[in-house]
């Protein structure tokens, strides 16, 4: 089972987290477009290739980032919001 | 013994043809290029040749002839679906089904086996009954019965699943069908093939010419091809296509995995669904247990199997039929599904003139093969939209108007 | 009876005769015995049916891919024979036969194999349509292998995780040399092999000498010596999965091990030979003759003429000679004569050797079951067999020694690529990912010596990547200066039969026939001729094939790609795979007032709650009804700690609600509660509570049962986002919340609490501290259900001695328990929306006509951005509530019949039920807005395709002012008592 | 008066007809009528007083109250009187005492106010005590974590999921007694209590009360409960 590195409880089996699907940045909701907001809340960038992602240790209500291959499914790193890189 | 298998037997050389040409290299142009050899591909260009006449079509294959998911779904063909769009379209689908052995002159095996969707809670009972509604309203054969009409239909299931999830109700859906699915893509691919369209395998698109926002051309890593029509057929990879003439989707790639049992002998008659447990599964000729769940939680753009998948369905299947503890599961594999937030799929013309588009397939294109090259055909025929395809165009996502199968197909089949 | 003396190393206990019966005879065997040598043994040489043509077969490999060899044991689905192990009072038959494995009524198909030719059930039984059904079930009746015991329970297995520094798959010369050199640095080791002894071919292929058997034993030594190194015999890996993840199976149980590196060492599967009736009983692999020799003392046939292609074939004529068996000839594919030491001895003890040649075809008596000899003929330089130089040879078996295919799926699995080696005529790993290595002849090294070494330089590597060992790891071992695989083991025949896969009985020209009609890719040609599809995964047959195909296209072997293995290695028992079957559930803590009180309960996602309160002999219509109006009437109790329960402190807690929930919060009084409405980005519905402000900056609210895992984590996020200075803690488990609801509701609370209840200190969706029942608690008075009620959370472990002291005191009240039914009754009287049945997955707040609950003037909430543009859109559908006359009668209408207005479906009902308080039936509905006015009559479509006239009414529909829930008021004059 | 106060199990242990004692006003199996195999050994701690906080100041208030606070996240440190205070991840606390000293209480009262930073968080979990020989196979057949690789002088918290559940994991183990705790969320308690029974059962082990686990446990036993179900076993019991 495919290992995923929590940055505070550590390397895990990925059966103890939940995945928060893409980071996205949003928009001025007062400035964007109608347009501009449904692509926002609907359309994703769903190229293969290294993302930044959010994931959820459940054990211990851990919220955290991870690039991740989405091709290779491999982690390149993990970090809390806000500590990243 | 049937006459086609006599003349095979006596005769000195064996006289089978082959069913599609290699053709020794790619022209320069074609009227329409189908990027995508898998079931919807071909059959798309089967109706292009037969029903429309457009015969100077070139099908495009990265890999081999159906190696898509064409070739790794679960093969389960129904239309009992939710809304009306989705509906009708699937009903169609299964109507082209009945018809295709025929048409090829090849056997699909089209088995219509009866089709169960388990409902363990009374939320799901509800949405079975509304399913039900919805089809009988529009001709489809779907009913919703009690858990006694289960055990008649499969005498072998425990209709508590083992005391944690006591089967509560299900939608039965008389058409709920299964067929060979290797055996569609090649149907199509025969007879696009007898109709003059060329098909060829190994052949990358590289990208896409544009010029002045319609499609100019096509670049592939066997040179490069002159085209206004193009029509994207490619499932999992769907988002590098996309990317090559700059349209944005809500399309995401999750793998959806499938487990095989080895033979044994034929019991298992109807196909049999269960939400809550995410398991389907259905009992093919050969006398395996073909069986799928949901689909992995998360993105990603491979083909891998997990052993997590594996456990998980195999608790499950024993939930249901206690006595297969002995059985044995001989293969894993994966295919890769474009997942899009309503459960229905993106169809039809797109903001890139002469680009269309067929794609969300989920975990439900292997049933709309038939429906899909009916409608791809007339849509790029015409330049028009099929009326069948209409609830599925790209725009409904920008307009807040998504078509809401979510409830019907909750589990990928 | 062919048991042969004692042999040094030989796993049968002899002191342990078992009994056991097959196809209806009475055999015996030894302890150790697998089914098939303890049958081989007897004489017993047909041991099952192939699956298409249900020809006659043996003993092939002997090496856990003898597919023909399926046996069932009272409901044991498809016993491998090769390697099942013989248990006394065991009652075998061979799978898949009419009237057993000697006489097999459908044996009659061999015969019609012609008019069977590749894929033939794509080219018929589909004209006229109407016959296809009748030859589907035919062929259903045919097919398929065991028959499974529907009696048969459900066996749950002691599934495990484990841990080890290194693991080793195969414990051959290769592997057990990479475990010792592993267990010299301190790993910790864990080494596994399918088989019941370690040793690999060292446990067999002894050319007739005692050498290997002698090695055998040192490193077994050597094995025990090593602490560090668990052995796991018995023991298969199933497959490889992300980051070093190795299914483990073995008779029992699945263990699930994480590796730090994988060394895999699983060796190679010899290949068979491909000529006429290459089938037969009695034709086998050398190894499988050679495993029968010395595990199981069985001699393997009598007579034999051994096909060779390598030093392995020499080895094995002289392994059968020191078993007594008369080696007639040993046939050589090639031209050029052996040099090997072993084939000098056979050429010194006067065997024939005739090189240049092969076995044309294996000549059965009548009846395919005995077996007379073999014709060898030269072969023509182009691989033919030149016919002219036909000779006989009279012998009782064939032992093929052509070549090995490497058992690498688990390499394949691991993402590692290969390449084809012309020099070995072998696939070897090209790159192999990180942490995994391959040792031995899986690595195309064949010498016993060079096994040894490359073991150690795997180990090395593997403890490499684990950051310790040797500081430098010693190169590759030299290349085989010789090839131990025939390119072209095949030879033609026009009469065919001579089989390429056996578990499909797939002949040469089947593959000659799918290319010709145009599957002429690896991949395509696998799908169309079904080739390794079988349970054997192509172990003896994809190499074949693939040498068929390249020789058809007339290109390299390594031109044509390999095809991927996938799991599994070997198949693996469902039982297996699931384990114990863990099915987590959760209880609030008043469950075993629930089971005292009778309860009958129903799921909601994992929690179990009370659906009514059985009390025989009423219906549980009747019981419904008592609860709901024991509610009206007097009062009653229900069980919501199943309620999502969050608490949000700090000055940033108020920001957070705003902006996470539709409605206004800043504004809340403390001591106040108010409805809480929350949609997701794209404006849909997703779930609903009550936010109460227990000061300036602290609030407690709630979410639905199914929401609460979701909102809490939601929260968190965007909390943490946000940067906001509140802290969230989630008491879903920790508080239990009962609700008091009745117009006798405030008598019962205020014997019990210290809280002031009467207007205006405690007035409704107040919210207060104190105790009841002296525990700690928090009332809220709500309103859910249309009354007086208080909503009263408490600790969870006092939550059974609140439940009590209520019920003790609420008695001379009339108090009931209620459960789910009733409460969704009652609240549908007062009109209110339950997320997830009256609302579906698109549902926005104008839809489920909540937009009195949002707050579009707010600066900012999820979803507001959406529903601005939504609210700019025409609306689709609404939810509205109607009722049906009151003199109606007939079927009701269910949750989810529809409404239809000419032949046009206009929308659905989402609730319904008799409303006890008000005699008839009321709803709500999800319709066109057109007809959504006040007054309007729409027709719902029942059962029975009946329809049903309603008309809208507006909600709610019971106390429309709310009157009772603010203040307690007597009940309604008009009531229905039950019947 | 207090309230009584009742485990999460109460209504499993009951089924095994323990002899009841009192403990923190909760009702408590002291010892079973049938004593089960030592290879694994299960007990119920629910009792012990037990209250946690979170919050960027948590930390330090503990500190201020010269409470020892474990300097890495998932570790865990002593109370005098048996006790134990659990750092969970970064910045929460699970404080629990012993059978003697009252450190969660204080806590719990002194965060009755708002304290900036700091929020208090009310447990009442499912508490368990299970050591024996056996155990790590216990963990191996229930638990994706390798305990055997942790050592036990290191303190650490692990949180993870057990059988489907999250768990909170300390090794206690002295010398060479494995032992370990376990904190689940109490709802459940039930649940996680018959799995772990089962397979103990099957390992040679199973439920044992306070006076086993905790063999100095200086309880009221049999002292005449309010509570009927324990009524009726103190009578069934020897």
């Amino acid at each position: 089972m495919k290992l995923l590195t929590c940055p505070v409880n550590g390397p895990r089996p990925v059966s103890e987290f939940a995945y928060g699907g893409e980071y996205r940045e949003m928009p001025d909701p007062a400035t964007a477009s109608d347009a501009q907001w449904a692509d926002y809340v609907f359309n994703r960038a769903s190229l293969p290739g290294v993302k930044k992602e959010w994931w959820y240790h459940v054990p211990s209500g851990t919220w955290f980032l991870a690039e991740r291959d989405v091709q290779a499914d491999v982690v390149h790193r993990t970090y809390l919001f806000g500590e990243g890189p | 013994m049937p006459v086609r298998l006599f003349r095979i037997g006596l005769s000195s050389a064996y006289p089978e043809p082959r069913m599609f040409r290699q053709p020794e290299q790619l022209r320069g142009a074609y009227d329409v290029v189908i990027i995508g050899a898998g079931g919807h591909g071909l059959a798309s260009a089967y109706y292009l040749a037969r029903d429309h006449g457009i015969t100077d079509v070139a099908v495009l294959e990265k890999g081999y002839i159906g190696g898509g998911n064409t070739g790794r779904n679960t093969t389960i063909i129904r239309s009992n679906y939710l809304t009306p769009e989705g509906v009708a379209f699937y009903d169609e689908s299964v109507r082209l089904w009945q018809d295709l052995s025929q048409d090829f002159d090849l056997n699909l095996f089209y088995s219509t086996r009866g089709h169960f969707t388990l409902a363990h809670t009374d939320a799901a009972v509800r949405t079975m009954r509304w399913r039900a509604e919805v089809n009988k309203h529009l001709g489809v054969e779907s009913e919703l019965v009690g858990p006694e009409a289960v055990k008649k239909a499969c005498p072998q299931i425990d209709i508590t699943c083992g005391g944690h999830a006591p089967v509560m109700g299900a939608l039965f859906h008389k058409p709920g069908a299964i067929a060979r699915h290797d055996a569609v893509a090649w149907g199509y691919g025969r007879g696009a093939d007898q109709r003059g369209v060329e098909i060829h395998q190994q052949t990358e698109v590289l990208g896409i010419d544009l010029n002045h926002g319609r499609v100019a051309g096509v670049r592939t890593s066997r040179g490069s091809i002159a085209t206004s029509k193009v029509l994207c057929a490619v499932a999992g990879s769907t988002p590098r296509l996309l990317d090559m003439v700059g349209i944005r989707t809500p399309i995401t790639i999750h793998p959806l995995q499938a487990m095989v049992t080895e033979p044994m002998k034929p019991w298992l008659d109807p196909i049999i669904v269960s939400g809550s447990l995410h398991v389907y599964v259905s009992q093919s000729a050969r006398g395996e247990l073909v069986m799928g769940a949901s689909l992995d939680p998360y993105e990603l753009h491979s083909t891998r199997s997990t052993l997590d998948f594996a456990e998980g369905l195999a608790n499950h299947m024993l939930d249901l039929f206690p006595f297969l503890s002995a059985a044995k599961a001989n293969r894993q594999w994966a295919g890769m599904a474009d997942m899009t937030p309503d459960f229905a799929p993106i169809m039809g013309k797109t903001p890139v003139e002469g680009f269309y588009l067929d794609a969300g397939w989920g975990t439900w294109g292997f049933k709309a093969t038939p429906v899909c090259g009916k409608t791809m055909s007339h849509t790029v025929a015409s330049d028009e939209d099929h009326p069948l395809i209409r609830g599925f165009n790209l725009e409904r996502f920008a307009n807040y108007e998504l078509t809401g199968e979510k409830g019907a197909a909750a589990v990928g089949h | 009876m062919t048991r042969l003396p004692p042999i040094p190393g030989e796993w049968i206990d002899r002191t342990r005769l078992l009994a056991f019966e097959f196809e209806g005879r009475s055999y015996t065997g030894f302890a150790g015995d697998t089914v098939t040598s303890a049958l081989w043994g007897s004489g017993v040489h047909v041991l099952g049916r192939s699956f298409k043509y249900h020809r006659p077969r043996g003993v092939l490999s002997f090496a856990n891919h003898d597919v023909n060899a399926l046996v069932d044991d009272r409901g044991s689905l498809n016993l491998r024979a090769d390697v099942a192990a013989l248990q006394s009072s065991m009652r075998l038959a061979a799978v898949n036969t009419y009237g057993g494995v000697d006489n097999d009524g459908a044996r009659f198909l061999d015969r019609l194999s012609a008019f069977l030719p590749v894929g033939f059930y794509y080219k018929t039984f589909h004209h006229p349509r109407w016959m296809f059904p009748y030859w589907e079930r035919l062929i259903r009746k045919v097919s398929g292998l065991g028959a499974p015991d529907f009696a048969a329970p459900r066996i749950r297995t002691p599934k495990r995780y484990d841990f080890c520094e290194v693991l080793v798959i195969g414990a051959g010369p290769s592997g057990i040399s990479a475990a010792l050199a592993a267990a010299r640095f301190g790993a910790k080791v864990l080494l596994i092999d399918e088989n019941a002894r370690v040793g690999g071919s060292l446990t067999y292929a002894r050319g007739g000498a005692s050498e290997s058997y002698a090695l055998l034993q040192d490193l077994d030594r050597q094995l025990r010596a090593q602490s560090n190194v668990r052995v796991r015999t018995g023991t298969f890996a199933a497959g490889y999965y992300a980051d070093n993840w190795v299914a483990l199976i073995d008779a029992h149980k699945m263990s699930k091990v994480r590796a730090g590196s994988v060394v895999v060492a699983s060796g190679v599967f010899e290949q068979p030979a491909v000529f006429r009736n290459n089938d037969l009983p009695g034709v086998m692999l050398a190894s499988a003759a050679q495993r029968l020799i010395y595990r199981y003392a069985v001699k393997p046939v009598q007579r034999a003429v051994v096909l060779s292609a390598n030093a392995e074939g020499y080895a094995a004529a002289l392994d059968l000679l020191s078993a007594g068996v008369e080696v007639r000839a040993v046939v050589d594919l090639r031209t050029a004569d052996d040099e090997s030491p072993a084939a000098q001895e056979v050429r010194n003890r006067g065997i024939p050797v005739l090189s240049g040649s092969c076995v044309y075809e294996a000549l059965p008596a009548p009846g395919l079951t005995d077996f007379e000899g073999a014709a060898v003929c030269r072969l023509h330089r182009d691989g033919r067999a030149d016919v002219g130089t036909h000779r006989y040879f009279a012998c009782d078996g064939i032992v093929m020694s052509v070549g090995f295919a490497p058992a690498n799926a688990l390499l394949h699995q691991a993402g590692g690529r290969m390449r084809f080696d012309e020099r070995t005529q072998q696939y070897i790993p090209d790159v192999l990912p990180e942490g995994v290595f391959a040792a031995g002849r899986v690595n195309g090294v064949h010498e016993l010596g060079a096994r040894l070494q490359d073991g150690e330089r795997a180990a090395h590597m593997a403890l490499r990547h684990l950051g310790r060992g040797p500081a430098s790891v010693e190169p590759p071992v030299a290349a085989e200066t010789r090839c131990p695989s025939h390119p072209y083991p095949v030879v033609e025949h026009p009469e065919g039969k001579n089989f390429v896969d056996f578990d499909e009985d797939l002949q040469l020209k089947d593959f000659v026939h799918a290319v010709q009609e145009g599957f002429d890719s690896i991949e395509l040609l696998k799908r169309y001729t079904t080739v390794g599809m079988g349970p054997s995964q192509g172990k003896h047959s994809n190499m074949n094939a693939v040498r068929i195909l390249a020789r058809i296209r007339r290109q390299p072997v390594g031109d044509l790609g390999t095809t991927t293995a996938r799991p599994f290695f070997h198949p693996v028992a469902l039982s297996h795979l699931a384990g114990r079957g863990f099915a987590p559930e959760r209880r609030t803590p008043l469950h075993s007032r629930h089971e005292r009180s009778t309860a009958v309960f129903m799921q909601a996602g994992v929690w179990m709650r009370p659906e009514y309160y059985s009390r025989d002999p009423k219906s549980k219509a009747e019981l419904v009804l008592e609860e709901a109006l024991a509610v009206r009437r007097d009062v009653g109790l229900i069980d919501v700690g199943t309620l999502g329960k969050l608490e949000a402190s700090g000055p940033g807690a108020g920001e957070l609600l705003e902006r996470m929930y539709t409605g206004r919060f800043s504004n809340l009084k403390v001591g106040m509660s108010r409805y809480a409405l929350m949609v997701d980005e794209s404006g849909v519905i997703v779930d609903d509570g009550v936010v109460a402000r227990l000061s300036e900056e602290r609030f407690y609210f709630t979410t639905t049962t199914t929401g609460s895992a979701t909102v809490y984590r939601d929260m968190q996020r965007l909390n943490a986002m946000w940067g906001l200075e509140c802290g969230l803690v989630n008491l879903t488990g920790a508080m239990a919340a009962l609700n008091l609801a009745g117009p006798r509701s405030r008598e019962v609370l205020a014997d019990l609490t210290d809280i002031a209840l009467e207007e205006p200190a405690f007035p409704y969706l107040g919210a207060r501290d104190g105790r009841v029942a002296d525990a700690p608690a928090r009332v809220l008075r709500v309103g859910f259900v249309g009354e007086l009620g208080y909503e009263i959370h408490v600790p969870a472990e006092n939550a059974a001695h609140v439940w009590d002291a209520l019920m003790t005191t609420g008695a001379r009240f009339g108090i009931r328990p209620f459960g789910v039914e009733a409460q969704r009754l009652l609240r549908l009287e007062k009109g209110h929306v339950i997320i997830g049945q009256d609302t579906d997955g698109l549902t926005t707040p104008l839809q489920a006509s909540m937009g009195w609950a949002v707050k579009m003037d707010k600066p900012f909430f999820v979803g507001q951005r959406s529903l601005r543009i939504i609210e700019k859109r025409p609306l689709k559908q609404k939810l509205v509530g109607f009722a049906l006359d009151a003199s109606f009668v007939g079927p009701a209408p269910k949750e989810c019949h529809l409404i239809i207005r000419d032949g046009q479906i206009e929308g659905r009902v989402t609730s319904v039920a008799r409303s006890p308080a008000l005699g008839h039936v009321v709803g709500l509905a999800m319709i066109a807005p057109e007809m959504a006015a006040g007054g309007t009559r729409f027709t719902i479509r029942v059962d029975g395709n009946q329809t049903v006239e309603a008309r809208v009414v507006s909600t709610p529909f019971y106390d429309a002012i709310g009157e009772r829930q603010k203040a307690a008021v007597p009940p309604p004059q008009r009531e229905v008592l039950p019947a | 008066m207090n309230p009584t106060r009742l485990s999460p199990l109460h209504d499993r242990l009951a089924r095994l007809r323990p002899v009841w004692g009192e403990v923190n006003g909760m009702v408590t199996p002291i010892r079973f009528a049938v004593t089960a195999g030592s290879a694994i050994e299960l007990a119920d701690l629910s009792a012990l007083q037990r209250t946690g906080l979170k919050g960027p100041g948590a930390g330090d208030w503990l500190q201020a109250r010269g409470m020892p606070v474990p300097p890495r996240p998932n570790a865990w440190a002593p109370l005098d009187g048996g006790g134990l205070v659990a750092r969970l991840a970064r910045s929460e606390f699970l404080l629990e005492d012993g059978l003697q000293g009252n450190f969660a209480l204080a806590v719990h009262a002194g965060l009755r106010t708002a304290v900036s930073g700091v929020y208090p968080v009310l447990r009442q979990d499912a508490a368990l005590l299970v050591r024996g020989e056996a155990v790590h196979e216990l963990f191996a057949q229930t638990c994706n974590i390798d305990f055997s690789a942790i050592p036990s002088q290191e303190r650490t918290v692990t949180l993870t999921m057990m059988v489907g559940v999250a768990v909170t994991i300390i090794d206690t183990s002295l010398d060479d007694k494995t032992c370990y705790r376990i904190w689940c969320d109490g709802t459940y308690g039930a649940y996680l209590w018959d799995t772990l029974l089962e397979i103990a059962g099957e390992l040679g082990g199973g439920a044992v009360g306070l006076s086993a686990a905790w063999p100095d446990a200086p309880v009221a036993t049999d002292t005449p409960s309010t509570h009927d179900n324990s009524h009726s076993n103190i009578q069934e019991s020897p």
